[in-house]
């Protein structure tokens, strides 16, 4: 199969185009009056681009070598270089893939007929983000780098906010802008620091930097505090529930599934850059992952807006990926091999997976909005009977993101949870095993989130007149979901090809560590867990022909669920999303914070009355809120010395003048 | 020549005292169009003759002397106004403070690295005096004539310390600053017109509605 | 032919005086205008020698004010076909002579090499300016006038007594006495420093409060909040810029008399407190010309920092000229538009921008995104280099504070601007006749694609341009 | 081979037994007679011959949910030694596997709980979510521990390496592990004093009330696949509780089933003797488990 793909045209040459025609995608649009025309073809286009850009990609990933261009460019910032090296063609696979399926999905779920007036912005911007990204992980300069990022964040603004009508919109898009601009700012001083390092803001070359000097601390801290602010790292994370939730779905499919990877793809690379790295700079990655993951996981429990859900369940698993680089991070500074290569693996291997569960679920949930016509799961339910197909993907999704066997998520985990077990014969960094069980608490935890998502959604009765008449979606949005499931299934019945995909990724993030280990062995592995997930196909397969035999021979007939003794039972008396989570939120109060408004009731007959619980934003209400009120009653205070006074501004220039006269003499 | 120069300057400094102690516009307006006279007549004590003297001379009399005076004169009577009432700060700790920037002045002007003919002649304290005085009236008067003065006596002191190097800024520069003042006092008499039609006064602290709340 | 940039603008002036029409003015205007930039190009192409005795020079730093402030003048006088049009209850003879007066001035202190020349210019422009901010003929407009005037008057006349004092100085060092910018350089180490020190104060103090340094600042809000989109357009695209300019004369000289250590330092304080200020200010502001003032008064800021790190920076800061200048153009000319269609400066009123006037709501934003010093926008090519140059150079505490206000800003900015531009108009709110045409859509629109393409790619000439004019202001030993 | 062919026979054959030892012990207790060893196989094989009613909420869910979870619970069983003989299947990094297993039977018992839209079924569902996530830690302590004493990372070492020896040099830590371990043996199995299958008031069960809508050739899947569940995790137990070995083959496979018929008395009696807890109080025994079995890691890692 390599052979096949080198023999093509100079792939490096192919994905950039690719990467290009895919930011052109839109531009046809605005000048098409026909609606719709600029749609399929920005969805042609992209998936064309996709074609040729996903092979061209893995084309270069095996090819294990560097493609260097320089592009002329008329800035004062030294020569653009653009290269492609494994790990950025391993990060080209998931964006060429979640853009074309996104656009495709856009067809049916934000069609041009009814949205005249923002498909076509929707359209331009989802082109322009999608090759952002894409140039984004080629860019070898730094300000060349800074500027594609900034168009990634403001591209991904303007389409967080199309539906800007409405308040919920605008506040996200606000929190959004400002999170990502501060992280910006950071990003500033890092490449800033990084130029006075190498002397040129060519990006250094791997390992050519030693982290001794404060300046290297500095720009960790940077690196941390601004790659961290766009992939959602505790305690960075405020702006992405409520965007993730406000964007259309197949845009928060993009941002969730691609756009966070580039704030992973930040700190991966700039980690490249140093050689032995102190052992400091993993340990805060592996603490700040691991509790990400935890408290994301523990938001997302408590949440009653099923996207918010699906973003706080990409707080965690963008944890997790930050535990396996802060743990393969360690691994390089303890000189421990084995331990550097699991983590990395597994980080590496659960980007790929996260970018295929979560934009099918994202796209399912798209489905779901479109069908309920809500995004409160209290308000759903029984859907699955409406859309069996839509039902039976986003299963798929959800039981692959609670990291179960069969499935893709599984291996990751496990590579990870292989890591730290590994750790108990290690000479040295023995504790990391502890983080096993944490990660089995996630794991928990997650299975709560998504049984409670998928039951509270699809089975049961509906809860609402929305929900009670749902429609099967068209091809234009199932195709892109069952891709995505199917790849969910293929990762996880074959994680040892999964490996090989990861593997030249591993190597060119740490040359000298992966020589140390020998692959093949943990090929083999997960080899075995695909002979057991065979196995237990099998067995429910056999299971099941078993019990239609017996179902065959005797009498089946079907009667409505038994109502509890209710005289008038209601489907409102079903345990709702609320309901379900009640429990856990009760046992792992603390972590999880809701704030629960109950009614007053008296007499013995008291009226009716409703009780509302809804969790909360802990860093944005308590740390963030507040800091901006004072800035702004501390700023109304000094906005005094606009007074209209015109004497004192004349006193003003001559004070002025006075000091100045000091200082000179 | 020069010591009369110097007599000059003296009484410069005395017209100084009277428009910081008066509170009759017309009074101080007449008094900074003599304290611009003077002005005019200093170039022709301390410069040897030449044409181009007497166009600058003349042009500052008119100027200083003649036309913004009657600008002035002009809108206090469409004004309607004849004093100026509690200003910001009152006549008597005004003055003392004007007193005691031009003993600064004096002071400080000893310390400067003068050139030795002009050593012992009075032209830089005067100017910087001057300009004191006009950024004590601009600081604590209200009516906006009064303001315009304090911008005139401030232009003084600078002319004052211009004196000094009529050789090194040539006529044509000099003329062009005189005309810009002459424009630069004129447009400010005109737009002092408008706000005695807006507001039916001169009266600045009403000119407040701009600010920050 | 430099003659030509100076009289053309006068006959200008002459001619608007002597139309009757207020319709047919503006496009008299505009010819000039046209006029007046082709004579720039030829000049930046083809540059003639010094005049006789040096009194004219048109340097690098001059041409690059002189581009920006023609190119400017240009679209603002494009727009005013489309604005005036509408703005017909009352004559616009005033306006026009004034702009075009305005012009030939400041061509004058882009090409002038003699300080006290400079200072007559400086000073024509600031008055040639006064009765356009009170076109709209109301007493908000009379108060920011008169305040306008009078402090900046009085500003540039502290920056005259600073030019006194340099003359006074090369009397008392007995060289031939002059103030030729480059008589000045050459015997820059035999002036006396005292007098030169002294000098450098006032002319800092002038021409920062011209230029609207804080806490000189004052002025800025209340002429900018109450002239028409288009002068305020010039007045933060263009005399912003001469101000400047005339800074960075002193600065020259000042890297000639080896005083430029305090120099530096007191230009990086005021910027930095200037853009601490405009942070300040900006933060919750209800009136978004004034927000545009305060944001000019930052930029200014900016560029003082820059001017103050040297090194690197510089570039930053002559490349802000004209990054800034455009930008403050297309943000002035589109708050212009919306101004009008609302009748309304507060933001509680003004609501859903991008759908009663797309175009001028999209150039807006647009705007405030360059602004801000976002790519693919020029001012991000400045503010970066200014802010990296500072790291570079290890003034990372500078470094920081820059940063720091900049953040304040975006996020004070971007509470005012997006709910201004997003949403709908609420029901309370005004609705006027005037709405988005070709003529006042067309001219910040091509200014924000200038923007834009400065953004993404420096022309050589452009470059070399910039190049040449940081030459002349790099510390020599 | 052949010790592959009797561990898959005795997962098939004797979980039930398990449970007809239990109800026995029970009765004795009571001073009743009982019901007779077998009575789960009859149970069982009376349940396959009887139709089904399938409510008209459900979908496929409801069904799948007794397969998977029969499916998930023999995969662990092929994983899990008995006695001193290593299981069929047998890699490193099984016992993540096994733990996950666990995970992927409960999401589709839950789910199709939840799939009838009974609000009894729902509270269930809620509550095996919560107890369970707080027993997933003290699994993985456990497991650390086993690890690290064997220094492999495959259950079938890390359970045969246990024995008096290692007894002898890490009582305490394995101590703890027992009672953690014990804990969670009779909580994922909802036994006493956590649930109690043989009640009928269904406001107070766990698994009993997630399954009540169930009947037929179904419940006779679910009621195998619980106890395959607790055979598998008994096993397990056993091995830290009852380390026997003797060389011989055949000897060590009556000792793993004679100790597991102990394990059956001994919940027996607990059963007998306990009663059910309120289930506010369940969580804090649960997170007692987990600080017994962690205390225990700390002890061998330190």
């Amino acid at each position: 199969m390599h052979s096949a793909l080198q023999a093509l045209p100079d792939p490096a040459i192919l994905a950039i185009t690719a990467a290009l025609i895919t930011g052109f995608s839109g531009i046809p649009g605005i000048f098409l009056r026909r609606p719709g025309a600029g749609q399929i073809i920005a969805a042609i286009l992209t998936l064309l681009s996709a074609l040729v850009g996903i092979p061209a990609a893995l084309a270069l990933l095996f090819a294990k070598s560097t493609a260097t261009y320089i592009l002329n460019w008329g800035l004062p910032f030294g020569s653009c270089e653009l290269a492609i090296d494994p790990l950025s063609s391993f990060f080209l696979i998931p964006i060429f893939l979640v853009a074309a399926a996104g656009s495709l999905f856009a067809l049916g779920y934000w069609p041009a007929a009814e949205h005249r007036s923002t498909e076509c912005g929707l359209t331009f911007f989802y082109g322009i983000l999608a090759s952002s990204m894409a140039i984004l992980v080629t860019a070898r300069n730094g300000v060349f780098f800074l500027m594609v990022w900034e168009i990634m964040a403001l591209s991904a603004y303007f389409l967080l906010v199309t539906e800007h009508e409405s308040e919920g919109v605008r506040r996200a898009g606000i929190v959004y802008l400002i999170a990502t601009h501060t992280g910006s700012a950071a990003l500033y001083v890092l490449f800033s620091l990084l130029a006075a390092q190498s002397g040129s803001f060519l990006l250094p070359a791997a390992g050519s930097l030693s982290a001794l000097p404060p300046a290297a601390m500095v720009i960790a801290v940077a690196t941390f505090v601004g790659f961290g602010a766009k992939a959602g790292i505790m305690p960075f994370h405020i702006w992405l529930p409520s965007a993730h939730a406000n964007a259309p779905s197949h845009v928060s499919a993009m941002m969730s599934g691609v756009m966070l990877k580039m704030g992973l793809y930040g700190i991966f690379r700039t980690l490249t850059f140093f050689h032995d790295p102190p052992l400091l700079w993993g340990a805060v990655l592996t603490v700040a992952g691991i509790s990400s993951a935890l408290l994301g996981i523990a938001f997302a429990v408590a949440q009653r807006d099923m996207k918010r859900l699906l973003a706080c369940s990409s707080i965690e698993n963008i944890g997790i990926i930050t535990t396996g680089l802060g743990v393969a991070m360690m691994g390089v500074s303890s000189h421990n091999a084995p331990l550097a290569y699991l983590g990395m693996a597994g980080a590496l291997l659960h980007i790929l997976n996260h970018s295929f569960f979560k934009p099918l679920l994202f796209l399912g949930s798209g489905v779901i909005i479109h069908a309920a016509g809500t995004r409160e799961m209290n308000l759903m339910g029984g859907l699955a009977k409406g859309m069996p197909r839509a039902a039976l993907l986003f299963l798929v999704g959800s039981v692959a993101i609670c990291g179960i066997p069969p499935l893709n998520g599984f291996v990751s985990e496990f590579l990870l949870y292989f890591g730290f077990f590994y750790q108990l014969q290690a000479p040295s960094l023995v504790y990391l095993v502890l983080l096993a069980p944490l990660l089995a608490l996630v794991g928990g935890l997650a299975v709560v989130a998504f049984t409670k998502l998928y039951s509270s959604v699809f089975l049961g009765t509906p809860r609402s007149h929305g929900a009670a008449h749902p429609h099967e979606a068209g091809p234009a949005m199932l195709l892109p979901m069952g891709l995505f499931a199917l790849l969910c299934l293929l990762v996880g019945l074959l994680p040892q090809q999964a490996l090989r995909l990861v593997a030249p990724a591993i190597t060119s993030f740490m040359p000298q560590m992966s020589t140390a280990v020998n692959a093949a062995e943990y090929g083999a592995l997960l080899g075995r867990i695909s002979l057991m997930a065979l196995i237990l196909i099998m067995l429910a397969a056999a299971v099941t022909l078993f019990w239609w035999w017996r179902l065959g021979s005797a009498r089946v007939n079907s009667a409505p669920t038994w109502g509890c003794g209710y005289q008038r039972g209601t489907s409102r008396i079903q345990y709702g999303a609320t309901s379900f989570s009640e429990l856990a939120v009760s046992v792992f109060n603390g972590i999880i914070r809701q704030r629960i408004t109950r009614p007053k009731l008296s007499g013995l007959f008291p009226g009716p009355a409703d009780c509302d619980d809804r969790p909360t934003e802990t860093v944005l209400e308590n740390v963030i809120a507040p800091v901006f009120t004072f800035a702004g009653v501390s700023f109304a205070f000094l906005r005094r010395l606009q007074h209209g006074q015109m004497h004192v501004y004349m006193i003003y220039i001559f004070v002025t003048l006075f000091i100045l006269m000091l200082w000179a003499h | 020549m020069i010591t009369i120069a110097d007599q000059f300057l003296v009484l410069v400094l005395l017209i100084n005292f009277v428009v910081l102690g008066t509170s009759r516009l017309i009074f101080s307006i007449r008094a900074v169009a003599v304290q611009g006279v003077i002005l005019g007549i200093l170039p022709a004590l301390i410069h040897p003759f030449s044409w181009h003297l007497v166009g600058i001379i003349s042009m500052i009399l008119i100027t200083k002397g003649v036309v913004i005076p009657l600008l002035l004169n002009r809108a206090v009577r469409s004004a309607e106004i004849k004093r100026e009432v509690e200003p910001f700060l009152g006549y008597v700790p005004t003055l003392l403070l004007g007193a005691v920037f031009t003993a600064l002045s004096f002071g400080f002007a000893g310390k400067l690295p003068m050139l030795a003919e002009h050593q012992n002649y009075m032209f830089v304290p005067a100017s910087i005096a001057t300009l004191m005085t006009g950024f004590l009236i601009l600081t604590t008067r209200r009516k906006a004539i009064s303001q315009v003065l304090g911008y005139l006596i401030l232009e003084n002191g600078i002319f004052i310390f211009g004196l000094l190097l009529a050789e090194a800024m040539p006529i044509m520069v000099e003329a062009g600053a005189l005309l810009d003042l002459l424009v630069g006092t004129f447009v400010m008499g005109i737009v002092i017109n408008h706000i005695s039609r807006e507001f039916s006064s001169l009266d600045t602290s009403r000119l407040t509605s701009l600010k920050e709340e | 032919m430099l003659a030509a940039l100076i009289i053309l603008p006068l006959l200008g002036a002459v001619v608007t005086w002597l139309i009757p029409s207020d319709r047919l003015r503006p496009i008299v205007l505009s010819v000039f205008a046209f006029g007046h930039l082709g004579i720039t190009l030829r000049l930046l192409i083809a540059t003639p020698p010094p005049s006789a005795g040096g009194w004219f020079n048109l340097d690098a730093l001059g041409k690059i004010v002189l581009l920006s402030t023609s190119v400017l003048f240009f679209f603002c006088a494009i727009y005013s076909i489309g604005y005036l049009a509408y703005r017909l209850e009352r004559s616009n003879r005033v306006l026009c002579m004034g702009l075009l007066i305005c012009l030939s001035a400041a061509s004058m202190v882009t090409i002038t090499h003699h300080l006290g020349l400079l200072w007559v210019a400086l000073e024509t422009t600031t008055i040639s300016m006064t009765p356009l901010i009170y076109f709209n003929r109301n007493a908000r407009s009379i108060e920011a006038t008169w305040k306008y005037l009078l402090i900046c008057s009085v500003g540039v006349a502290l920056a005259l007594i600073g030019i006194y004092f340099l003359a006074y100085s090369t009397i008392v060092a007995r060289v031939e006495p002059s103030l030729l910018l480059d008589d000045l350089i050459r015997d820059a180490d035999k002036l006396s420093s005292g007098w030169v020190h002294a000098a450098f104060v006032f002319l800092l103090v002038g021409f920062g409060s011209k230029m609207g340094l804080a806490p000189l600042h004052t002025w800025k809000p209340d002429a900018y909040g109450e002239s028409p989109g288009l002068v305020g357009a010039m007045l933060a695209g263009g005399l912003v810029n001469l101000a400047f300019l005339s800074l960075l004369r002193v600065y020259q000289l000042c890297l000639a008399t080896r005083e430029i250590l305090f120099f530096q330092n007191a230009l990086v304080v005021m910027g930095l407190i200037s853009m601490l200020f405009a942070a300040i200010f900006m933060a919750r502001q209800a009136d978004f010309k004034r927000m545009l003032a305060y944001s000019s008064v930052e930029h200014v800021g900016i560029m003082a920092v820059a001017l103050g790190l040297g090194g690197k920076a510089i570039f930053g800061a002559l490349f802000h000229i004209l990054a800034n200048g455009l930008t403050k153009g297309v943000l002035f000319l589109s708050s212009g538009n919306i101004h009008r269609s609302y009748n309304s400066k507060s933001t509680d009123h003004v609501r859903g921008v991008l759908r009663r006037l797309p175009w001028s709501g999209g150039i807006f934003l647009a705007g405030f995104i360059a602004i801000t010093g976002s790519p693919p926008f020029a001012p991000f090519i400045s503010e970066f280099t200014v802010v990296s140059s500072a790291f570079i150079q290890g003034r990372a505490v500078v470094g920081a504070l820059f940063l720091v206000s900049l953040g304040i800003i975006f996020i004070g900015m971007a509470l005012t601007v997006l709910p201004m531009v997003m949403g709908e108009a609420p029901a309370d709110s005004e609705t006027t006749s005037y709405r988005d045409t070709i003529w006042t859509v067309a001219p910040p629109l091509a200014l924000l694609v200038l923007v834009f393409v400065l953004g993404v790619w420096i022309p050589d000439p452009l470059m070399t341009l910039l190049r040449d004019a940081s030459a002349l202001l790099e510390v020599r030993q | 081979m052949a010790n592959s062919i009797i561990h898959i026979f005795l997962a098939l054959v004797m979980p039930p037994l398990l449970l007809g030892v239990i109800a026995k012990t029970k009765a004795a207790f009571a001073g009743r007679v009982g019901a007779p060893f077998l009575q789960p196989y009859y149970d069982i094989l009376r349940l396959l011959h009887k139709g089904s009613v399938f409510s008209t909420t459900t979908t496929w869910i409801f069904r799948a949910g007794p397969i998977v979870t029969l499916a998930t619970t023999a995969v662990a069983a092929m994983l899990i030694p008995f006695g001193a003989h290593p299981s069929p299947f047998s890699f490193q990094g099984d016992m993540i596997l096994y733990a996950y297993l666990f995970a992927l039977g409960r999401f589709f018992t839950m789910a199709a709980a939840l799939d009838t839209g009974s609000s009894f079924e729902g509270m269930g569902s809620a509550r095996e979510a919560t107890y369970s996530c707080l027993a997933e830690p003290t699994l993985f302590f456990a497991l650390i521990t086993l690890s690290r004493l064997s220094g492999s990372y495959s259950l079938s070492p890390m359970l045969v390496n246990i024995s008096f020896g290692v007894w002898l040099n890490n009582g305490a830590a394995l101590l703890m592990l027992v009672g953690g371990m014990f804990i969670i043996l009779l909580a994922e199995n909802c036994r006493i004093p956590f649930d109690d299958p043989t009640t009928h008031l269904e406001l107070t069960m766990i698994h009993e009330v997630m399954v009540l809508d169930h009947s037929g050739p179904a419940l006779a899947i679910i009621h195998y696949a619980a106890a395959l569940k607790l055979f598998v995790l008994g096993a397990f137990f056993v091995h830290l509780a009852l380390p026997y070995a003797t060389g011989n083959p055949y000897l060590d496979w009556g000792l793993f089933i004679i100790s597991m018929l102990e394990l059956a008395v001994v919940i027996g009696i607990v059963e007998s003797v306990m009663a059910r807890l309120r289930l506010i109080r369940i969580p804090q025994l649960l997170v007692a488990a987990t600080i017994l079995a962690a205390f225990s890691t700390l002890l061998v890692i330190r």
